[in-house]
Order: C-alpha cells, then structure tokens, then sequence
C-alpha cells in the first residue's frame, strides 16, 4: 500500500502545489497542526454569498498533506460552503487516487480539509 | 446451583492461578475485591503484544506502530463502551486512585475557591477520600462528610443536609469496599446535579461486579481500576463529561499532550490526549480491553446475580455464628459480595493467617479506609470477598475455617 | 566486528518480535529510543506473576500475597542497585514523564517562590520541559532556558549565565532523544550543586545505554522508563535523594500511601511509599526488575560500545550523502546511538513511510522535542536509533533505505 | 510456619499482656502504627541513669504485635538503654520463640521494639 502512496499524482502536487500563499482579503483563516507530526496546515478563503470565490494555503508537511491541501484547494473553488462542509474522508482520499490509508496517515490527509471546514465556520461565525 | 458450580468450574480452567497450591492446600481465593485474578486470555493478549507488535503509539508510521495505534484505540473504544461512554470520555490511567487525583487535580484546582463546600463520604476509600481533604486544605475549602447508619448505608438524612450547603463537588463510591454496601447511584447523582455540584464516582468495586454505565447514572466522572476486573495491574480508567474535559487544564504534562511547544507557546492535544502525559501502558489498555470481553462473555448480569447467591449463602452461615461480626447491610439487594467480619477477641491479622494455613486468602487491616473503621470503632476487619470464580465450596472453607480460627483462640 | 555480529544474533534469539515480518521483510528495528523491544526472560518474568503469585501487595498476609511483596520489593532494590541508589530512594512511576511531575508538583510546589528561577534546556524532551514550565507560570517564577550550540551541545556561557541567577531547580537531560548529544552530567550536576540549586536529571535516554551510577554523578532526582530498558510499559522510576523525599509532601494520595487517617487528620507513610498511590503496577516493576537483570548480564558498558560502533558506522556513510542532514554531534564520544536526519526536499514522515515499505521501522516528527526542532528551523525530521539487538546489518538497511527515498523523489 | 505463631506462649501474652497500661511518670512516650494494618502501639518509659527503671504499653494489634509487646517489656526492664538500642529482629525472634517470621507478620512483631526505641531516643533528646 504505502507505495501506492508514492505515485506521481501526489508527488507532482507536493513538489508544485496549487494554491500555495495567500489571500489579499480572506473572509475566513484557520491554522491547526498534527500532533505529534508536525504537520501543519492554514487556510485562508474568501466565501461570496455561500459560495467558496477563492482559496490559498501555507504550510508545511508530508507529501500526502501537501499534496491533498492542493487537490482540495483545486476541487473546492466554486463549490457551495455546504457541500463543503459535507465532504469527509473518502471524498479525499479519491481526490488523491488511493483506496485505503492507514490511521496515521490519514491524519495527514485530512488535516487540509479539517482546516479549511474550520476556515468556513470561523467565516460564518462572522458573518 | 449444580449449574453455576459448572460454569463456576469452567471459569477457572481460564485461570492458570488455581493450579497452584496455597501452603499446600488448593487455593480459595477470597480477595478480589484488592486484586482479580487474570484468565489466561488477558495473559496471552499481554503477551502477543510483546511478541508480535511492541512499539509506541502514536508517533511512528511503520506498520507495527500503526497495529500497535490501532489495538490501543480499539482497546479505548472497547473498554469505553463497557461503561456506557464515548471514547474520547475515557482517559486511561494507572488506576483508579489515580483518576481520582486527576479530577481533584484538574477539575479541582480550576474550580474550587476559598469557602467552597467539597463532600464526600465516611465509606470511601482513601483514594476518593484524602485527594479531596488535600485539596480542600489547599484551597480553604470546607469538606463535608456524609453519615454512615449503623446498618452500613449512607445516611439520607445526612446526604439531604450537605447538600443543602450548595456543594461544588460531591465525590462518593458505587461500592464499598469493606461494607459491600451497593449506593443508588443514579438517584445520588440526580440530587447531587439538581444541587448544582459536580458529581464524581468512585467506580472500583462496581464496574467489575455489576453492569454501569455512566449516561445511565449520570454522573460526571466515574474512576476504575483494571485489575481489579480481571485486567492487569498499571491500568485503570477515568470517564469525563467530554464537555468538562474539554474545558479542564491538563494533569500531567510531558509527551503525547500536547500539539505544539515552543519555547513561549503551548498548545495542548485534544481530549482525552490531554491528560495521557508520556508513554502510555499500552500492553495494559490491551490486556483490560481482553478482560472486557471475558466478562462480557459472561454477562454482567450474570456476574451480579452469581455473587449475590455467593453472598447470601456465606450471610446467612455467618450470621448464625454469635462470636463473628458482620459489617455492613445485610439484605443482598443492598450490597455486594465484600464481607468483612471479625471474631470476637480475635484481631483479624490472626484471623487471616489462619485461614492462610487452610489455603484460604482473604485481606485482612484496615483496607484503606479507616474512617470506616472509626465509624465502627474497630481497629481492624477480616474481608473476604467474591468473584467469578469463586463457588460455595469456597463459602463452606471460609466458614471451617473461621471454626479452626476460634478453636485456636478458644473462643466460645 | 564478527564478535559483535555474533553476540547480537544471540541476543536476537531472545526477542520473540524478531520473528515478525514488517511489510513481508526482515524487521529492522531502529525505534529503541521510543520504545525498546522485550526479551522472553522479560515476558515470562510478567507472565509468572499472573500466573503463580498475582496478588496485592503490602497488605495481605497469605502467602501469594507476601511472595508478591517480596517480589515487588526485591524488584525495587535491584532497579535501584542498577542506578546506584538505595531502594527506598526509588519511587516507582508509570513513566519517566510522571517522575518529573511528581518532582515538579511536589517539590516544585513547595519551594518555588513568585520571582525564582527555574533552568532548563533548549534540548529537553517536553517532559522535562512542560512540568517546569507550568510551575513557573503557575508560581509566578521565571523559566530560563539555557541554549545549545550548533553542533548540539549544551552551550556552555549560556548554562554559566544562567547558573548566575541562582536558580531554584536546574533540569537537564543525560541524553538528548533528537541529538544523541550526551551531556557530562557529573559535571554540570556539581556546577548546579555549587550554585545552590536542585539538580534534575532526565535519565530517559541515558539509563537504557550506558552506565548510570546517581551515586557518582551527584545529582538529586532522576527519572527513567521501563519501557525504553527491555522492560514492560507502564513502569518507570524516580530516583529521588532521601532527605528530599523525606521532606517533600506527597503527590498523588490514596491508598498505600497513609499510615493513619482520620476524618480529622492523616499521617503519611515512609518514603517511598508516601509517593506511591493506589495499586502499584506490581508485574511492572517484577518485569523491569528482569529486564535490569538481562542488561547487568550484557554489561552496560558493552552496550555503550557496542552503540558507540553502529553510530560510528552510519554517521560515517550518512555523512558523505551531500542531500541528508544529520544533527547532533559527529563524535561518538559525546553521543549516543540515537540519528536524527533529514533528506532534502523530503518530509520525514515521507522518509519513515518508505522506509518502512523495506521493512525498517524509524520514526519521524518532532519527537516531543520542538524546542529542540525551532532551534534548528525545521519542522520535523527523521530518527534511527539503535539498541543491543542491532548490528551493521541494519546500518546498512537504512542506507539502502535512504537511497530508496531519494530515487522516490528523484533527490540528486 | 503459621500453625508456629500461635502456641501457647504468643497465645497467654495475647490474651493477659504484662505491662499494659500506663505509666505515672514517663521520662518518655512515643507512639506508632504499621500502615495497612491497624496495629498501633504505645510505649512509655521511665530511665534513670541510663536505665530503664519501667516501661508499660497500650495499643491494639494483633496477637504477634501484642505478644511481642508483653514479652519486650518483659525483657527490657532494668536493662541499659544502649543495650536496647541495640536489639534487632533476632532478639525479638528469641523472645517470641520463633524461628523465621514473614515480612508482613515480621512489621507486627517489629513494631514494639521500634517504638520502644524512638521513645527512648525521645527521653534521650529530652535529657
Ligand atoms: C529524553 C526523554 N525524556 C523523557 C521521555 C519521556 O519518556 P516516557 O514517555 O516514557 O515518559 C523520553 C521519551 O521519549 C525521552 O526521550
Ligand atoms: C472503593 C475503592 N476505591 C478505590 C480503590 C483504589 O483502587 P486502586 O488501588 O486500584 O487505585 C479501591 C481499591 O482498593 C477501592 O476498593
């Protein structure tokens, strides 16, 4: 499996990421780390009338982390906050072409998607 | 009868201890309520840990340690829904004095001001006793303590009265331990809430005995310790409300805690990470998890029902003999299978090394719970207590064995 | 070379994990620094107890029961010979983590003024950093952290200065668990001494390799883990020098730890029991007993060496790849069997996942060392770590390894 | 071995202790208990020149601790205190009529002597 892990999919988007810096006006930001990793991951995002107008991310971590933040950025621009916030693990792990993943490193593949869904709330919260 | 002595015989095949002799004489073993025996399934579970996936949790991405991860977890899921929580309510400890300290500790010293009002009760156990003394002292806080009735219950009257003060925590046991006394858990932690306390239970000597669970009693935390439910020793358990966890500083802190350190910044794991400071006894979370499916193969219902048989049978033997004692209520309904008793004129050190010479083990002191033992004006009480494995021919060695104990010291 | 290729072979056949397959290959173990593997005369050591004499300690008088005691006492005094101690100056913890807490919690809590100082270093695992973190927050007292060099050293006018405020508490670590730096803990615990402060050592990294007398370095506490010795988890200990223990009020209470108590007042129990709460972990401590008898018979200073070998060997083959970084100290003399490295362009988790696809199990991450992490600005890195069942083999496993990652992500 | 703790010697001390009781003019008194067990045990002394001119007890414990009381204060009365200062486990063996001992029983037979001792080291400091 793990060397599964390692096909050019995710490693293209961990040596060019999609996405990566920041925002001029974000209208929601969220940072959170994995424990005992170190990695960790912010998203900023602008939402216009429930809709994701814009995402970025900065970070440092795994190709699996990486490489899902950027497929994720990729995939939600546009979306509904909604759909957004409906999305779960085998919504990543497609988007990353694999099958399965084990716990640990599931941590990083659904640390971009835990970040960005707290981006959205924090977003809402203000609004 | 003749069934339960068969399942009762089945039971102890699991148990490599009963193999052994004690001085010579088969082993009636008659203190579980201090430790349980292990079945050989909890060993092996130990074991196959060592040999087929020792390694840290947590922190490693190889193979083993993502087993090792993942049997810790489930041990968590597993153990956690025994007593009727989610696994993040449950904080693995090495005992249940332990997660005691944890609550008097954490929750305690966050939440407790000068002239504040901490009960707790005249049956407990040191370990549900002294963390809340302490930090009563510590914080000028006043600790009340519950009456006990002659009969070994807690006092109603005595409960109603403290809790009348506006308590802010009201700490008391599932069971004792040297009365055998069964409190109302349930109807104790609604009163404690409507007075607006946090209540806290000492879990002990029920959770291996009696099915609980603590949505159904309601209670806000509940402590337990493995071994004595058939697990190994270094592990115990303690169940938070998620929300006061949530909100409670850490206990301990060190490895595994936190999410981030940096020399000016701290920020803690999510819960129950929190409070599980270092290297956590995996190996022991295992092997409980083990002894959770024993006695849930057994049915915790069946583990109840065998040992109030147990008891009433050794009540209504010792009751007959006037020259012994018995503590504690004496309706089966009420309590648990702990006996303590002494004999007249006998100190129950003597009675226990006897009974030792026949094979029979039984505890003998003060069993960590002297205010008790001043309740009764006694120094010192002879227990024995009974488990899964026991029978009644292990009642009818303890009761011929209390007569070689009297005719030893000439006792009427 | 051979020699020691033999040996270790013959160690190996003690370790039933050796039998497992990682991924379908030979497991290379090189995580030692998070957690030891257990050797069967460990294993079995635990299982007997389960099996012939599991029973509580220090209150029963049958037979089991005192062979138990004796057990658990008899483990006490030979862990506290092997550390240069007297028995009564080991307390027994779950892990080195809790040592330090108690330490920090009870000590901590009696001495520490608003406005004192407390030291510790930039290269502490955050068990020996957080505790005194938090004491210094919660006392008002102020926390400074003396820094390393970078070769990896403790930086020497930085430990100077800092021991010029005349702290309270000095706590350093024997051996890094990132660095493998070794620090000369004789000499700095006499420059603590000699500034008037308490002298703490984390012995985590340094009691499972190498010679460790508390005697001879001086200093006043020390904690250690089981579990990074050939010991089972969840037992660890703390040396602590007995007019301080004497004098320190206890921890965690409980059972076990009282002599007397009433509702009015308590007597404490003699060191070191006053420290240990509840049920100890009985097999733990038998276990780790047997896990000191298996290095005493190696000898720790053929572990040194042998370590000091392997480090040797692959510091010499990582050092010529121009794309891995290695940190610590280069010279053996000054560190132990622990490499922490990093690939360029490559995550460490990256490094350990493919690692672990040939059957080498590594770690990767902060090793709950991020102070150690920001002074080098890097987010995590990689670590191999060797111990007595290692040899050039597996050195040579990891490099093939790591030339494996790189081919991954075309690394030049 | 156990059967041994209970002849008639440890038996009758139990039963009818000499020396219980207490003293109308202590040089010194010290009291002690065994943690886990319940035994507690005072002694008072009265020394003149060096010597122990009476010494009585009170306490409860078990029939060893008791016996072991009796028999300790027996032998003690007249002695010089260096003397008793220097007693250890055998003499308290011999006294008792025992071979070998327990740990556990061993701390409930121990437990008189190590009284005695701190009350004298009491009276001493006193002095
Ligand atoms: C240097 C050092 N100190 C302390 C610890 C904490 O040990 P434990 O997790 O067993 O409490 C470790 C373990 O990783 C360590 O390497
Ligand atoms: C009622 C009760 N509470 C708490 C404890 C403490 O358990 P442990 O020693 O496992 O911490 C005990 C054990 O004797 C007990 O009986």
């Amino acid at each position: 499996m793990s060397d599964d892990l390692y096909r050019e999919l995710i490693l293209d988007h961990y040596r060019h990421p999609s996405n990566f810096g920041h925002l001029k006006a974000p209208t929601g930001k969220y940072r959170d780390s994995n424990s005992n990793c170190g990695d960790v991951i912010q998203m900023e995002v602008r939402v216009e009338n429930g809709k994701i107008e814009d995402v970025m991310f900065t970070g440092v971590g795994c190709a699996v982390c990486i490489a899902s933040a950027s497929l994720l950025t990729e995939n939600v621009k546009g979306k509904n906050v909604e759909k957004v916030l409906e999305m779960g693990e085998p919504d990543v792990l497609a988007l990353l072409g694999l099958k399965s993943i084990t716990p640990e490193r599931a941590k990083c593949a659904m640390l971009p998607l835990k970040v960005l869904k707290m981006s959205l709330l924090q977003e809402q919260k203000q609004a | 009868m003749v069934e339960t002595s068969e399942n009762v015989q089945k039971i102890r095949r699991d148990f490599p201890i009963f193999s052994r002799l004690e001085n010579g004489k088969r082993l009636v073993y008659l203190d579980s309520a201090a430790t349980s025996q292990r079945p050989v399934q909890v060993i092996n579970a130990v074991r196959r840990f060592y040999e087929q996936m020792n390694s840290n949790v947590h922190r490693g991405l190889y193979e083993m340690s993502e087993e090792a991860t993942q049997a810790y977890e489930d041990a968590r899921s597993n153990i956690a829904s025994f007593i009727g929580a989610k696994p993040e309510e449950l904080v693995f400890t090495r005992n249940a004095t332990e997660a005691l300290n944890l609550v008097a500790y954490s929750w305690g010293r966050a939440n407790v001001r000068e002239g504040d009002v901490i009960v707790t009760t005249e049956m407990e156990h040191h370990s549900n006793f002294l963390p809340w003394k302490l930090l009563a002292t510590e914080k000028n806080a006043k600790l009340e303590v519950v009456k006990i009735t002659d009969e070994g219950l807690l006092d109603e009257d005595s409960l109603d009265e403290k809790l009348k003060l506006g308590p802010k925590i009201v700490a008391f046991t599932h069971a004792s331990n040297v009365l055998g006394t069964i409190n109302d858990a349930k109807g104790i932690a609604k009163r404690v809430k409507d007075a607006g306390a946090i209540c806290v239970l000492d879990g002990a000597q029920s959770v291996p005995h009696m099915p609980v669970s603590v949505k159904e009693i309601g209670c806000d935390f509940m402590a337990f310790s493995g071994h004595k439910m058939l697990g190994p020793m270094g592990i115990g358990g303690l169940y938070g409300r998620y929300e006061l966890l949530e909100a409670m500083p850490p206990f301990l802190t060190g490895g595994e805690m936190i999410k981030e350190v940096h020399i000016g910044e701290v920020n803690w794991n999510d819960v129950p990470y929190k409070f599980e400071a270092g290297t956590p006894n995996v190996e022991g979370a295992i092997g409980l998890s083990e002894a959770v499916n024993y006695l849930r193969s057994l049915g915790m219902d069946w583990v109840r029902s065998h040992e109030k048989e147990l008891t009433a049978y050794a009540l209504s033997l010792m009751v007959k003999e006037s020259s012994v004692q018995v503590y504690g209520p004496l309706d089966v309904e009420k309590r648990g299978g702990v006996i303590s008793f002494n004999v007249d004129g006998v100190h129950a050190h003597d009675v226990a090394q006897i009974l030792d010479t026949e094979g029979i083990a039984i505890r003998s002191g003060h069993h960590c719970a002297m205010p008790v033992m001043d309740r009764y004006g006694i120094p010192a009480a002879a227990r024995a207590s009974f488990y899964i494995y026991n029978d009644k021919e292990d009642v009818e060695a303890l009761i011929k064995g209390i007569e070689k104990v009297k005719r030893v010291f000439s006792v009427e």
